[in-house]
């Protein structure tokens, strides 16, 4: 019993250091101006190199880990963030870039836009910014894998279902 | 006895174990060159085991339509062939574990078991990027797949035998195959970057256009073994051709260095080529590739009759 | 037509240091003129509320506890700022400031992201009034 | 007989976008294929209409500045120029000679970032990822300048009505100088690279030609309508703020593929080179700002053109004297560009789309103006455009 115990302990613990080290992101800019994207596109090119933190943008939902959204949510975008989402094994973890993929930003209050990221999908991890300098994300996704590493407790609650539009 | 034997050389050395874990330090090896290369600092060294160990632990989604078995079977079928074809090979420059006359030609083919599984992959999962890609694998598939056996094949009639380990043990004998059969060599080292699908030869998998290519549907441990298989192909194929055409593998060391000295030739020549069409990779290949080999072969055989 | 054109800056930065910064490992200074967390010295308010009318993203609320006294309150709301500066611009009495240190406002959570900025007083009062969010930072 | 009817009319389509890797924005293409050739292609837009020109009618001037900005972040500031332009127009007011060159200034420096940034992304896209790598090391020392100049490396904010919010020290100048220098060097090396590289040529010469006639009829602006030959270019035809004391030549390549739309923009790098350096050197003193600017403009309509790197941007500006603006309407020029490769993709492969897509250096965040809804049963809804109209009125309606 014992032996078992420990044995799933280290499991465990190796199961979460290929995590905290390998975390495979997919990006989608759900109605964003794009200044986002870019600078995560920025963390993976040679002066901030996320590769060295085991990231690596995938291109396939099913690969990835880390959902990084980008942008307030419009009302066109929103089904295909929730496709995706879904389309990603578990475990994920979403990070909500930029300030109007957390509050609605400068976008709040347009017809277009629903809201906020975690009004569709459950968010991990907010960086705030407009858009966050990629030192900025690359401190968001540090705190996010720390979180994970300390297994401290993320927002993981399942919003309530939107009413449907229209 | 020999029963013990075979279940440890399968699953530990030289095939199994072995193979896996060099095949991710090689693969590191050359995405540390790469990024080196491009003016940046690159994955830690653990980076392709923490992968691996991820992939292995996350949830397996079967998308709907596909046949499960042959999902679930298809990457163990493409990591068994690479591993069996790694007991053929003298894998860190020792004695490989079985050896008969003709193993040449079973390793090239247990070699392109990972191909054809990639493409039967991609046909199974009903998805359009799946379906693309896999055509492309296959259609690369039968584009370098001829020219790379005949390049193999120039040391084997210089040498003249089938047999990798008389092969190696000619090859270690006499001047360097590169030096004399230089054709021959280009074609084999370029063959290897097609088998690999490394970059220029990377459209199976092209992700600006079709994501992932045939594994685009696969997640977790499916992907993980796939990429396991690939690895594994990377340093069986490196080997292959250094034992052939570099001098032979007499000893670990010159194992290493011969073989991690042609690891950074290819990383070099993938970060310094421009992605080719499914097109005109398979143009560059019948055009140059297959006639460049047969004329290769005509120089041996007049200078073995002279 | 050549081939391998790049060849001299593939081979030439093998030699050279690569040009990544070690960020989260060592912590960059950022250029002083960085538009960061926002910050306000209610000394100087006068309670115009032109930076709130102004700001494009309703990140700015100027709570008044009396206006004669010169009493405020301000309420900045992190994850809804666009850091445009414009309050900057639209305050006569420069009572707001750009932090260039605090870029690094990433949080699991939303709730560091509700500022509350004011003398103590005026915060502990406004609490008790409005019910104001937990992290309160007194300046 | 039958048999082929049905074969003919069963399309493989493949879909990129709205997520996919090419595309760094949401924007839907489905190209119909026979085997890697493409027949058909068709395009959704709409993912990231937000509603903004709905938006600005009920935001004031000065919060409109920091909306419109946020139409495309990688030219924010052409927008925010444009749309600063034409409220001082409507206003009356004359912006200080330094204000305007410093505008100049950053417009030109954004024109290197975001045709550095289009180089990079069009060189990932044909699977050459160290020339995407080096190109997005040297846009760095851009983006250092344009941190240090205006306080964000995206969304510079350097306008305010009437003015900009910072002056360019001695300092500043020296760095930018240096700056300049190095980038001007390694512009020579790319445009040697797609030039000369022989496998690099092998997908850019001759793919995706429009030419001079088609360039035309399609309406194409920008680089990409300058690449055809078509000498269409809004710094030289009409010039504005301070381009009429800096002028600029026009750049224009006649061949119309991917080739030279590469060229095109590599050599308007120099030319944006010099403009910095003749600014820098030539800065006129003065004001930053007027000294005050009207919260309400006087009633009347205006029009704005600016050259943006992706060719021109178009803004109506309406006032009916009050704080907020009666009618803001924008033209971005990736909406009148994406004709043109739904025109262009017809008989090439399906390798080349990406490459061609962002041939025109595609802006999805500018161009989405039209909408369809995908309820969450699945099912798709177009809208029409009256029909958007009407949610919008409906929406602000509901709200006030």
């Amino acid at each position: 019993m014992n032996i078992t115990q420990e044995w799933n302990d280290i499991l465990d613990k190796v199961k979460t250091w290929a995590r905290v080290n390998s975390p495979w992101l997919i990006h989608y800019n759900s109605g964003s101006c794009n200044g986002c994207d870019i600078e995560i596109l920025a963390t993976l090119t040679p002066r901030y190199d996320a590769e060295r933190l085991g990231v690596k943008l995938q291109g396939s939902p099913r690969h990835a880990d880390v959902l990084v959204c980008t942008g307030p949510v419009t009302m066109q975008s929103r089904d295909r963030l929730q496709r995706i989402y879904d389309q990603m094994p578990d475990p994920k973890f979403v990070v909500a870039v930029g300030s109007c993929a957390i509050s609605g930003g400068a976008f709040q209050g347009c017809y277009n836009v629903i809201g906020h990221i975690d009004e569709v999908i459950p968010v991990d991890a907010y960086i705030p910014g407009c858009p966050p300098r990629p030192e900025a994300i690359i401190d968001g996704l540090v705190k996010l894998l720390t979180a994970i590493k300390t297994g401290a407790p993320i927002q993981t609650e399942k919003p309530e279902e939107l009413l449907d539009v229209v | 006895m020999e029963a013990i034997g075979n279940i440890v050389s399968l699953l530990f050395f030289p095939g199994g174990l072995f193979v896996i874990f060099a095949g991710l330090m090689y693969e590191w090896l050359d995405h540390k060159i790469i990024a080196r290369s491009q003016n940046r600092i690159g994955p830690r060294w653990f980076q392709p085991i923490a992968d691996a160990i991820k992939l292995l632990t996350k949830e397996e989604i079967v998308p709907d339509g596909v046949n499960p078995v042959l999902f679930a079977i298809l990457p163990l079928i493409a990591l068994a062939g690479a591993l069996t074809a790694a007991l053929y090979v003298p894998m860190a420059g020792l004695k490989p574990a079985y050896s008969f006359a003709g193993d040449l030609i079973v390793t090239v083919y247990m070699l392109s078991l990972l191909t054809l599984s990639i493409g039967l992959a991609g046909a199974n999962a009903k998805e359009r990027f799946s379906l693309v890609g896999s055509t492309r694998a296959l259609t690369q598939l039968f584009a370098y797949e001829a020219p790379f056996l005949l390049a193999l094949l120039g040391p084997a009639i210089a040498a003249g035998s089938w047999q990798i380990s008389e092969i190696v043990a000619y090859t270690e004998t006499h001047t360097w195959m590169m030096i004399l059969q230089p054709i021959g060599f280009v074609v084999a080292l370029i063959g290897l970057m097609g088998k690999l699908e490394l970059p220029p030869f990377d459209s199976p998998e092209a992700e600006t256009e079709i994501v992932a290519g045939a594994l685009t549907e696969y997640s977790g441990r499916g992907l993980a073994i796939f990429h396991l298989g690939k690895g594994a192909e990377l340093i069986i194929g490196l080997t292959l051709i250094t034992a052939f055409y570099m001098g032979g593998v007499s000893n670990p060391v010159w194992f290493l260095v011969k073989t991690v000295g042609l690891l950074a030739v290819l990383a070099a020549l993938q970060s310094l080529m421009t992605r080719l069409r499914i097109d005109q990779t398979v143009g560059m290949w019948w055009r140059y590739g297959a006639l460049l080999v047969l004329l290769q072969w005509l120089i041996i055989v007049v200078v073995q009759l002279v | 037509m050549k081939i391998a054109t790049m060849f001299s800056d593939v081979v030439g930065s093998f030699w050279k240091k690569p040009a990544t910064v070690q960020y989260p490992f060592e912590r960059v200074e950022a250029p002083t003129r960085l538009r960061g967390k926002l910050e306000w010295d209610p000394e100087k308010c006068t309670g115009c509320s032109l930076c709130s009318k102004d700001c494009p993203a309703d990140a700015i609320e100027i709570i008044t506890i009396d206006k004669k006294a010169k009493r405020f309150v301000m309420q900045y709301h992190m994850d809804r700022c666009t850091y445009c500066a414009q309050c900057i611009e639209s305050c006569r009495f420069s009572c707001i400031e750009m932090s260039d240190e605090q870029w690094e406002l990433a949080a699991t959570s939303k709730v560091p992201f509700e500022v509350s900025y004011g003398r103590e007083e005026d915060l502990a009062e406004a609490l008790a009034k409005f019910a104001l969010a937990d992290t309160v930072e007194t300046e | 007989m039958m048999l082929e009817m049905t074969q003919k009319e069963e399309k493989f389509i493949i879909p990129i976008g709205p997520q996919h890797p090419a595309l760094k924005e949401p924007g839907h293409f489905e190209f119909a294929v026979d085997g890697e050739l493409v027949t058909d292609a068709t395009v959704r837009l709409g993912y990231v209409h937000r509603g903004i020109e709905k938006g600005a009618e009920a935001r004031n001037w000065n919060q409109n500045l920091y909306l419109v900005e946020r139409i495309c972040g990688i030219c924010s500031h052409i927008h925010a120029f444009t749309y600063a332009r034409g409220v001082e127009r409507l206003a009356e007011v004359e912006v200080p000679p330094r204000a305007q060159a410093i505008r100049v200034l950053v417009a030109e420096l954004e024109r290197i970032h975001s045709h550095m940034l289009w180089f990079g992304v069009a060189a990932h896209e044909a699977g050459f990822d160290t020339l995407f790598m080096f190109s997005w090391r040297d846009r760095e020392t851009i983006m250092d300048i344009l941190e240090g100049l205006t306080g964000n490396r995206v969304n510079y904010s350097a306008n305010v009505l009437g003015g900009v919010k910072f002056d360019v020290t001695d300092e500043h100048r020296k760095t930018i100088l240096e700056a300049v220098d190095f980038m001007e060097k390694r512009t020579k090396h790319y445009l040697n690279v797609v030039t000369t590289d022989a496998m690099f040529l092998q997908r850019t010469r001759g793919i995706g030609v429009a030419n001079l006639q088609q360039a035309h009829r399609l309406g194409i602006l920008g680089p990409t309508a300058r690449a055809s030959g078509v000498k269409r270019d809004v710094r030289v035809d009409a010039p504005y703020s301070a381009y009429k004391q800096f002028p600029i030549k026009m750049v224009v390549e006649t061949a119309g593929d991917l080739e030279a739309r590469f060229v095109v923009r590599l050599k308007e790098l120099f030319e944006s080179y010099r403009l910095i350096r003749e600014i820098l050197n030539n800065m006129p003193e003065g004001d930053l700002q007027v000294k005050r600017f009207p919260r309400r403009i006087k009633p009347g309509e205006v029009i704005s053109r600016v050259e943006a790197p992706r060719g021109e941007v178009f803004y109506y500006i309406r006032s009916n004297g009050g704080e907020m603006p009666e009618r803001l309407k924008v033209r971005t020029p990736t909406m009148m560009n994406m004709a043109s490769v739904l025109a262009m993709a017809v008989g090439h492969q399906l390798a080349d789309m990406p490459m061609l897509l962002v041939g025109i250096d595609p802006c999805f965040s500018c161009n989405d103006r039209g909408v369809a809804i995908c309820n969450s049963k699945g099912d798709h809804d177009q809208w029409t455009w009256e029909r958007l109209r009407q949610h919008g009125i409906d929406f602000y309606a509901e709200k006030v």
